[in-house]
């Protein structure tokens, strides 16, 4: 298990005072920094400097592989392992296999997205530590590791405070 | 042990009979527990067969087991071993016997009408099928439902295992010296008469006869069919008391009334035979009239069909000689003054049988056209009215103004039917006068086919001592003192003259599976043990010792031609039958008609409804009603199962505001049954009919209690009984059933799949009406390079005798499954006869058309089958792999022909003992949840294949036949490799304009060709309804 | 993620086992080495390998018919009426013979019922009894040689040199 | 632009939605529910019974039989996957078009998807002859050969389709769950409860990284689910469709079939939305009759379209020339088995155009008796189409009639025990509406807000 880093964190009430504060977070200089809402909020990916995720190209792949696999698994076994004449059509019927080959598709690219955005996003993880519970609910929550470039507790803790933090906290993330 | 033919008698035995030796692998270890016996005695396991509660009650214990039984299987079944299994050797390996290799034995076999040669094939010495032997002059190969249903007799699990005293109705043990010291004593006492069933074995007479004489017993023939009207008529017509040979295959014109002679008359294999060769060479095919008064197998053969009242018989026949006689003064009758006056009162006959006048007079013509070349029947139950002897006399006649007699009725071959109601009655008579001590039954059951009023029980009573020989406590044996087991025909040794000249031999082919005696063995027991009666009857200790004997003194040197006695009777046993050739060819001698026979035919009245009994294709008299098989078996016409019932017009129908399934009570004078009602197209709105053989109560589970017994309505009298013609009424009784009828739809729609054609047609363009369509496909499909199996069907010799549906059952361990899924349509059938009819409702006319999977290239059930448990075969056979299909019924769904067989539950393996024996080990017994269909008998093809590679050969046409090409008596199936040039069905295929491919514009692209049927019914053109509309694919 | 990594793991192995599960499971489930002990413990490495007698001598109805046949215990009499009289298991044959009884073998090679094998079929086309059965001839106690499975037979059938068929219904009907 | 009305009622703040939506998770069950469970548990005991006794005595036990070799099992089969399609069309494609009223009810919908494929690949399953060898429907290395599958048949087509359909289906149902279930864990206090929704969240924190990954995901899942869903009640359809009988060889059946599976899904929603709004008085908020009537509008659209599905499939009939196919059609309406013809037509084309009016759209009562009468019309839909079809095809000797059994109705009764059983539970462990998604649709159509539009 990875360790989990302490820092500090700035509850916030709003969702917008959470994307300024995510805002001036990042201008600050902060980088690895986590802002935390218990909804995706519009403008905050921009506000963290968050870029596009990249799980599409793994869709795309996966779809391709398995497109690939049920092409070539429909082909070995009709028309290469074992011929068998089934109602006089060719071994290799490629119309009467389409059906399977999308499946095959949609199936490995669906899946490996999902497993994709759990690697991407770190989960699953047993019991990670809550700063807040409100957070899922209706709090928001930005939250500064204590091995970011210019990491000082004091200067945090003002910043948060600036940014209308109800709440600033240390905290385990 | 002279000869190396057959097992033999049970007393007679130095070899390790097979019954008794065990080596058994795999199917045979299953199905052979050599404590069958045992077993069978076991309670009636539940099977889908019986309707009722078993299954409710069953299922629950013993499938719960099933269930864990499978889940324990699915998690063991990578480490746990196969059970032991053991292989038990022969002691003395039987030189003729090879494992797993089947033996044919030559034998015959009779139900009290017609007569086979059979050839039973037997495995591991138990019988498995039996087929015709195509040395005998009449069958030739071909076999009728019933006698490839026997076979199921011989395992039937009801049949007594020793002698019992029946008290009371109740049956006890005893011991055959115990009876047999009874009996001796007994018979001492004189007045001994000896009842059976016709008997057509000259030993088994002659026997009888020596019997007869020892013990001054008196010997009365009795059959409920006897035929006996035609006797009596040819004596009065011509003085000679014989049933003559029928050569229809000679005949151009054949007019029947009333005679079933393709369902169920005197011989109807073989005359189906006859029949079909007539048309064979379509240009100069015969032309069939029948007039009908049921709707018979016959009448829905004929070219022209017309419905008329058993009342009515007589003026048919009549008339038509008038037309001839008295219209056209033709013949040499013609001027003879008392034939004129008898004729006379039949002028109006075509009015009164309501047929067209120019139509009957056509008749007439055809008839005189082609005298000498013409045959006119009549006769069966169906011509039993009040009148039979006179009908006869008018049919007699009509033969001889036609100059048929000596040409297509041949008295000098007469066939051995003898016996008498008549006898019968006379018995009855004496019995009620006490005259009779001691009554021998054996293959007759008067308690069941003699009306009650005629009081056979109530005579009964008066005989000191009744023995009987059937093979279970039924209707006859329940009033029997002693019911003595005869062994199975298949037990026992015997010979037949079914028609003169023509002698079968009669092999046992397993030894005697109970502890039964044959009669014969009893007679000459009794006669040995009462030291009377010639010395060749109490001298021989077995039956085969005085049958042997008897050839040799009486048979072996009219027959011998010079060769020693034991090569010819190595000879007799290995062709199973001599013949003097009498029957193939006419005599030509004909004889002089009495014309005062005449004096007595008078018009009958007419009037009110009348009652037609008639015995079906299936049960023919009733004897085999606990075959289940018979009770599956559709009706050839009205596709109806496990039932009787009464028939009547549709107009009827509506008169009565009946439907289908209804129960009718039917009345004749003081009788009645009670019956659903079936509506049939084509019948005469004057007419009912019922079929005898039914309504069984002593048959056993099987046939108890299925349908009514209408012989309950026939009229007895010294004179004869009347079966036919009796004034009926019917009642509604409010009572309701579903007749478990295999057809759902009766009308082709319109659709190309029976095409017929008149002959006028046909002469003008060989494939007439044979609409062909253009048939393309996307896919280049696959090459056959080496054989490739291909079937065609003749409609236009196909009778729908239904032999061959019987023949793949028997062939291919196809389950029965009892009238409740009948009726759910669960029927199992490989083959199916599919009946139509075509015109107008009120005078249909039927065609047959035999459906089975039609293997076609394109299957398109192969395509939608998940698991490809069926594919196709290198040799173009659609193949299906029991083990490896899951039951999706996917393919049946797809299957235009429907021809796909689902087993929806547990049939095979609940089969109750010893039934399994009769299982075909070549094939696999299909379990729960798995799809079957016709393979085209493939177990035959792969035998076929392995003896062509043993006898280091290539195949040849002919070398594989199906069980239902074999058991057709029309031959019209054909089958073989489309590959071969030489081979029929490729010559078929390739060259006959009739032939075309069922749903052809679907492009299947069947391996099964029909042949546009053909009616000589003198029209231009064929108006078959809706004639062939679109469909175009 | 190490879950992540560990499942990964798995499931390649799982995988790997699964493809190439056809060559793993042979034997498994069916009687291969399936070698019982016999009511007479009869020597095959005597009978063919020391004194050299044919296959056919006793199993002699394998040209003709679909079985192979344990010989009846008259063919066993042909040489023991004579031969090592003394061997109590040669007596037992000699009793059983004359008492008309059987022995009572112990099946080695079962197929199922739905498998219709042709003996007469190989031994026509020159197939050798060890090609199936194994060094028969060095057996003291018979054994399962093959394991009979369908792969089994099918994979002699495919070879085109043997020019025999594969139609479901050479073997099921 | 129109004016919008609100999507989520009463003018909640983001902590009274939270508690308004975990509440049946949170509080013990009603008497109402639990009397409802347990009727709805007793008739699954009755469908585990009939599936036990017929997969112990055999498929003849139904009536299915010679020409109708198909019956109850697939048309319910069938049934059930339609409704199958209403979640995903909601989830999925409502999502691409961006139908924000969709929040509300896709938890919901989705539920349904899932457990309604659950009940209906039970189906096919059992429907064979030999269920326990059911696993040869699928293609793996064997030692009979090996001996692969045919590719070529619709019905393998149907494994990998509904297969992957309910993978794929309850993947993306759970999670978009999973967001929701933090929520749940975070609310909890009992440790076990914390530790239990502690796994099915996944750990589930809702940082700004990780919802970017999520959106994107449900986007991809979305936009592979839509094309999925067309696909799979295509292939079912091809059932039909490629094989040969008349009136099942047909090429309209795809669309046909989908536009019919999002009728009967549809159908389906509104019956159970009904019901949850009355069990749950709080969701009358979330789910507001607004939201029923777009459900009850696209109801009467789909009906429509299944209407004219069955008017073209006539029309092609009677022009195609083709003799069998205009007999299957004409005996669908007036052979032996018209009524279960004519009550389809009631119920699935006529009864639905009440919904015209609009005070009809947007009474519970009634749009709750359509939808119930949608069911059964769609239910009668598929029965038409495989009995109707089957019982009379090519040769008229085999025609013959469905005998309907007890097992018949007792399979297709007790499906609904299944399906009930899990939803009903569903109601209670997981959260009916999907907090994480209505949050954010909040405020649209309060008019005291600018912040957002659409």
């Amino acid at each position: 298990m990875a360790k989990f880093k302490k820092g500090i964190a700035g509850i916030f009430l709003t969702e917008e005072q959470v994307v300024k504060a995510a805002h001036k977070t990042r201008e600050m200089g902060f980088t690895k920094f986590e802002a935390l809402s218990p909804y995706p909020i519009h403008g905050m990916e921009e506000a963290c400097g968050i870029k596009r995720s990249w799980i599409p190209y793994v869709t795309f792949i996966a779809g391709l592989t398995g497109m690939t696999a049920g092409l070539l698994f429909t082909w070995w076994t009709s028309a290469v392992n074992w011929t068998l004449n089934i109602g006089g059509k060719p071994f290799w019927s490629l119309p009467a296999f389409i059906p399977i080959i999308f499946e095959l598709t949609i199936l490995f690219a669906a899946l490996s997205s999902v497993a994709a955005m759990l690697y991407a996003c770190g989960i699953p993880k047993v019991s990670p530590p809550i700063i807040d519970k409100d957070i899922t609910s209706h709090k928001f929550a930005v939250f500064i590791p204590h091995d970011d470039t210019g990491y000082d507790e004091k200067k945090v803790e003002d910043l948060m405070k600036s940014l209308g933090a109800a709440e600033v906290k240390k905290a385990e993330f | 042990m002279s000869d190396m033919h057959h097992p033999h008698e049970n007393q007679n035995n130095d070899m390790t009979s097979p019954a008794e030796s065990k080596y058994w692998l795999s199917l045979e270890q299953w199905a052979n527990d050599p404590e069958f016996i045992e077993m069978a005695k076991q309670e009636f396991k539940s099977t889908p067969l019986r309707e009722g509660n078993e299954k409710e009650e069953g299922w629950a214990r013993r499938e719960f087991l099933k269930l864990m039984g499978a889940s324990m299987a699915l998690a063991t079944a990578s480490c746990v071993r196969r059970p032991v299994q053991k292989i038990v050797p022969y002691a003395k390996q039987p030189e003729e016997l090879t494992f797993a290799v089947p033996n044919f034995y030559t034998s015959t076999w009779s139900d009290g009408g017609e007569s086979f040669g059979l050839l039973v094939k037997t495995r591991e010495g138990r019988p498995i099928k039996v087929e015709g032997n195509p040395n005998h002059p009449l069958n030739k190969g071909a076999l009728s439902a019933r006698a490839q249903a026997h076979i199921l007799s011989l395992y039937d699990p009801e049949r007594l295992k020793g002698p019992k005293k029946v008290d009371g109705g109740k049956a006890s043990d005893v011991k055959w010296d115990d009876v047999d010291a009874e009996i001796v004593k007994q018979l001492g006492k004189g007045g001994v008469v000896v009842l059976t069933g016709n008997m057509t074995g000259p030993t088994m007479k002659a026997l009888v006869t020596d019997f007869c004489s020892g013990f001054k017993a008196k010997h009365v023939v009795w059959e409920a069919i006897s035929y006996e009207e035609i006797r009596e008529g040819q004596k009065a017509s011509y003085g000679d008391d014989l049933i003559p040979f029928y050569h229809f295959d000679k005949a151009k014109v054949i007019v029947s009334v009333d005679a079933d002679f393709l369902g169920t008359w005197i011989a109807p294999t073989a005359f189906n035979r006859q029949f079909s060769s007539g048309r064979k060479d379509i240009k100069s095919m015969n032309r069939l009239v029948v007039f009908d008064s049921m709707y018979s197998l016959t009448g829905a053969n004929a070219d022209l069909r017309y419905k008329i009242k058993p009342s009515l018989q007589l003026d048919v026949v009549m008339g038509l000689a008038h037309e001839i006689v008295v219209k056209k003064s033709q013949s040499k009758f013609a001027g003879n003054a008392s034939v004129k006056a008898a004729l006379e009162p039949f002028a109006g006959a075509a009015q009164k049988l309501g047929i067209e006048p120019s139509k009957f007079t056509q008749v007439a013509e055809d008839l005189w056209k082609n005298k000498g070349e013409s045959l006119v029947v009549a006769g069966g139950l169906q011509g039993s009215a009040s009148h039979a002897k006179e009908l006869q006399i008018a049919v007699n006649f009509l033969n001889s103004v036609l100059e048929n007699d000596g040409r297509t009725v041949d008295a000098k071959a007469a066939f051995n039917l003898k016996g008498s109601n008549k006898d019968l009655f006379q018995l009855i008579e004496s019995m009620k006068k006490g005259e009779v001590k001691t009554l021998i039954v054996h293959r007759a059951n008067p308690m069941y086919a003699v009306t009650a009023d005629m009081g056979f029980a109530e005579a009964l009573k008066k005989v000191e001592m009744v023995i009987y020989t059937g093979d279970r406590v039924d209707e006859m044996g329940a009033v029997s003192n002693y019911v003595l087991p005869d062994h199975h025909p298949m037990e026992t040794w015997g010979d037949s003259e079914f028609a003169d000249g023509v002698l079968s031999i009669h092999q046992p082919t397993i030894r005697p599976l109970y502890d039964t005696r044959s009669l014969q063995l009893s007679l000459m027991t009794w006669a040995f043990m009462a030291k009377v009666g010639p010395k060749r009857l109490t001298t021989p200790e077995i039956f085969y010792d005085y049958l042997r004997e008897f050839w040799k003194t009486d048979l072996y040197p009219k027959f011998g031609k010079g060769k020693s006695f034991d090569a010819f009777w190595d000879e007799v046993l290995q062709t199973g039958v001599i013949s003097t050739g009498k029957v193939e060819k006419a005599s030509g001698s004909g004889r002089n008609f009495k014309t005062e026979a005449l004096s007595n035919v008078k018009p009958v009245k007419s009037e009110g409804t009348e009652l037609v009994l008639y015995p079906t294709v299936q049960f023919y008299d009733g004897t085999l009603a606990n075959v289940a098989w018979l009770h599956e078996l559709p009706d050839p016409v009205t596709k109806v199962t496990w039932d009787n019932y009464v028939s009547v017009s549709i107009a009827t129908a509506q008169k009565l505001s009946a439907k289908e399934g209804e129960y009718m009570e039917v009345t004749v004078g003081s009788k009645k049954i009670e019956v659903p009602l079936h509506i049939q197209p084509g019948l005469h709105d004057d007419v009912v009919s019922v079929a005898v053989g039914y309504g069984r109560t002593g048959a056993g589970k099987v046939g108890n209690n299925i349908g009514a017994n209408a012989y309950a309505l026939a009229q007895w009298s010294k004179d004869g009984v009347v079966y036919s013609g009796l004034s009926a009424s019917l009642k509604k009784t409010g009572k309701k059933t579903q007749l478990a009828c295999t057809q759902g739809h009766h009308s082709m729609e319109g659709r190309k799949i029976v095409v017929e054609a008149t002959l006028a047609e046909y002469m003008k363009d060989n494939g007439a009406n044979n609409h062909k369509h253009k048939v393309f496909s996307i896919w280049s499909g696959h090459q056959y390079n080496g054989q490739k199996w291909g079937m065609s069907l003749d409609l236009n010799l196909c009778t729908g005798c239904s032999a061959c549906v019987t023949a793949c059952q028997a062939e291919n361990n196809i389950p029965v499954v009892g009238k409740k899924y009948m009726l759910e349509g669960r029927e199992m059938h490989w083959i199916r006869i599919d009946r139509y009819y075509v015109g107008a409702p009120e005078n249909a006319e039927a065609v047959f058309q035999p459906v089975m999977c039609q293997h076609c290239d394109n299957a398109p059930c192969e395509t939608v089958c998940p698991v490809a448990a069926t594919t196709h075969s290198s040799d173009g056979l659609n193949d299906m792999a029991y083990n490896r299909c899951v039951g999706t019924r996917y393919c049946a769904n797809n299957c235009p022909y429907k021809v796909r067989r689902y087993n929806w539950f547990e049939y095979t393996t609940q089969t109750e003992k010893p039934l399994h024996l009769q299982y075909n080990p070549e094939v696999t017994v299909r379990p729960r949840g798995v799809m079957e269909k016709c393979t085209f008998c493939v177990q035959r093809i792969k035998s076929a294949r392995n003896q062509a590679k043993i006898d280091k050969r290539d195949m040849k046409d002919g070398d594989v036949q199906t069980a239902c090409q074999q058991s057709c008596p029309t031959d019209a199936i054909v089958f073989g490799d489309v590959n071969d040039p030489e081979s029929k069905v490729s010559k078929i295929f390739k060259t006959e304009p009739r032939a075309y491919a069922l749903l052809e514009e679907f492009n299947a692209a069947p391996a099964v060709r029909y042949s546009v049927k053909i009616r000589n019914n003198g029209q231009a053109t064929r108006n078959q309804d809706g004639a062939h509309k679109g469909g175009h694919a | 993620m190490h879950l992540a990594k560990k499942t990964s793991v798995l499931a390649l192995v799982v995988g790997v086992l699964f493809l190439t599960g056809c060559k793993f499971q042979y034997g498994i489930g069916y009687n291969q080495g399936y070698s019982p002990e016999q009511p007479i413990p009869f020597d095959h490495s005597i009978h063919v390998g020391q004194n050299g007698i044919q296959c056919q001598y006793c199993h002699n109805q394998v040209e003709r018919s679909n079985q192979a046949s344990i010989p009846a215990l008259s063919t066993c009499m042909n040489c023991h009426m004579l031969v090592r009289g003394d061997s109590p298991f040669v007596q037992k044959i000699q009793q059983a013979h004359a008492k008309g009884e059987s022995i009572q073998w112990v099946k080695v090679h079962m197929l199922p019922e739905h498998v219709k094998f042709s003996h007469s079929a190989h031994v026509q086309k020159g197939v050798n009894c060890q090609t199936c059965h194994g060094p028969i001839e060095t057996m003291q106690k018979v054994s399962q040689f093959s394991d009979l499975s369908m792969g089994w037979c099918v994979n002699c059938h495919r070879q085109p040199e043997n020019k025999a068929p594969l139609n479901c219904s050479t073997c099921h009907h | 632009m129109m004016k919008r009305n609100q999507l989520v009622l009463g003018n909640k703040t983001l902590k009274d939605i939270t508690e308004d939506i975990v509440k049946p998770v949170e509080t013990l069950p009603s008497k109402q529910w639990l009397s409802l469970f347990l009727s709805a548990k007793v008739l699954l005991l009755f469908y585990i019974s009939m599936i036990a006794i017929i997969i112990a005595n055999g498929m003849g036990l139904l009536g299915v039989n010679n020409p109708v070799a198909w019956g109850t099992m697939i048309i319910t089969f069938v049934f059930w996957i339609g409704i199958g399609h209403a979640g995903t069309l909601i989830s999925a494609i409502l999502f691409l078009f961006r139908q924000k009223w969709r929040t509300s009810v896709a938890r919901t919908a989705e539920a349904m998807t899932v457990f309604a494929v659950m009940t209906a690949g039970i189906f096919p399953l059992i429907h064979t002859g030999r269920p326990w060898l059911d696993f040869w429907l699928f293609p793996y290395p064997n030692q009979r050969g090996p001996l692969w599958t045919n590719f070529r048949s619709p019905l393998l087509w149907d494994v990998f389709a509904v297969s992957t359909y309910a993978t794929v289906s309850a993947v993306f149902w759970y999670i978009g769950m999973v967001p929701d279930l933090a929520t749940i864990r975070d609310r909890a206090v009992h440790p076990l409860r914390k530790k239990i929704y502690g796994i099915l969240s996944f750990g589930w924190r809702g940082t700004a990284k990780q919802w970017s990954h999520f959106e994107m995901l449900y986007m991809l899942l979305a936009g592979l689910s839509t094309p999925l869903v067309l696909s799979v009640h295509t292939i079912v359809s091809f059932d039909f469709a490629v094989s040969n009988v008349p009136g099942w060889h047909t090429t309209i059946f795809p669309p046909y079939f989908v536009a019919g599976a999002i009728f009967s899904g549809f159908g389906m929603v509104v019956t159970l939305m009904t019901l949850v709004r009355i069990g749950f008085p709080q969701f009358k908020d979330y789910i507001t009759i607004d939201h029923m009537e777009v459900m009850n509008k696209i109801i009467m659209a789909t009906g429509l379209m299944v209407g004219y599905a069955y008017g073209s499939e006539f029309f092609i009939a009677w022009y195609s020339g083709n003799a069998y196919e205009k007999f299957a059609f004409i005996n669908r309406a007036f052979g032996p088995y018209a009524w279960s013809y004519w009550i389809m037509i009631c119920c699935n084309v006529v009864i639905p155009q009440l919904f015209w009016k609009k005070s009809f759209r947007r009474s519970i009562p009634i749009m709750f008796t359509v939808s119930i009468f949608v069911n059964i019309g769609m239910w009668f839909e598929r029965f038409v189409i495989t009995v109707t079809s089957l019982h009379r095809d090519f040769l008229p000797s085999s025609w013959g009639m469905y005998a309907w059994s007890f097992f018949d109705t007792g399979v297709l009764v007790g499906s609904f025990g299944l399906f009930l059983t899990l939803f009903l539970l569903y109601l209670r462990v997981l959260p009916a509406i999907s907090i994480a998604e209505v949050k954010p649709v909040m405020n649209v159509g309060k008019e005291t807000h600018g912040g957002h539009h659409g």
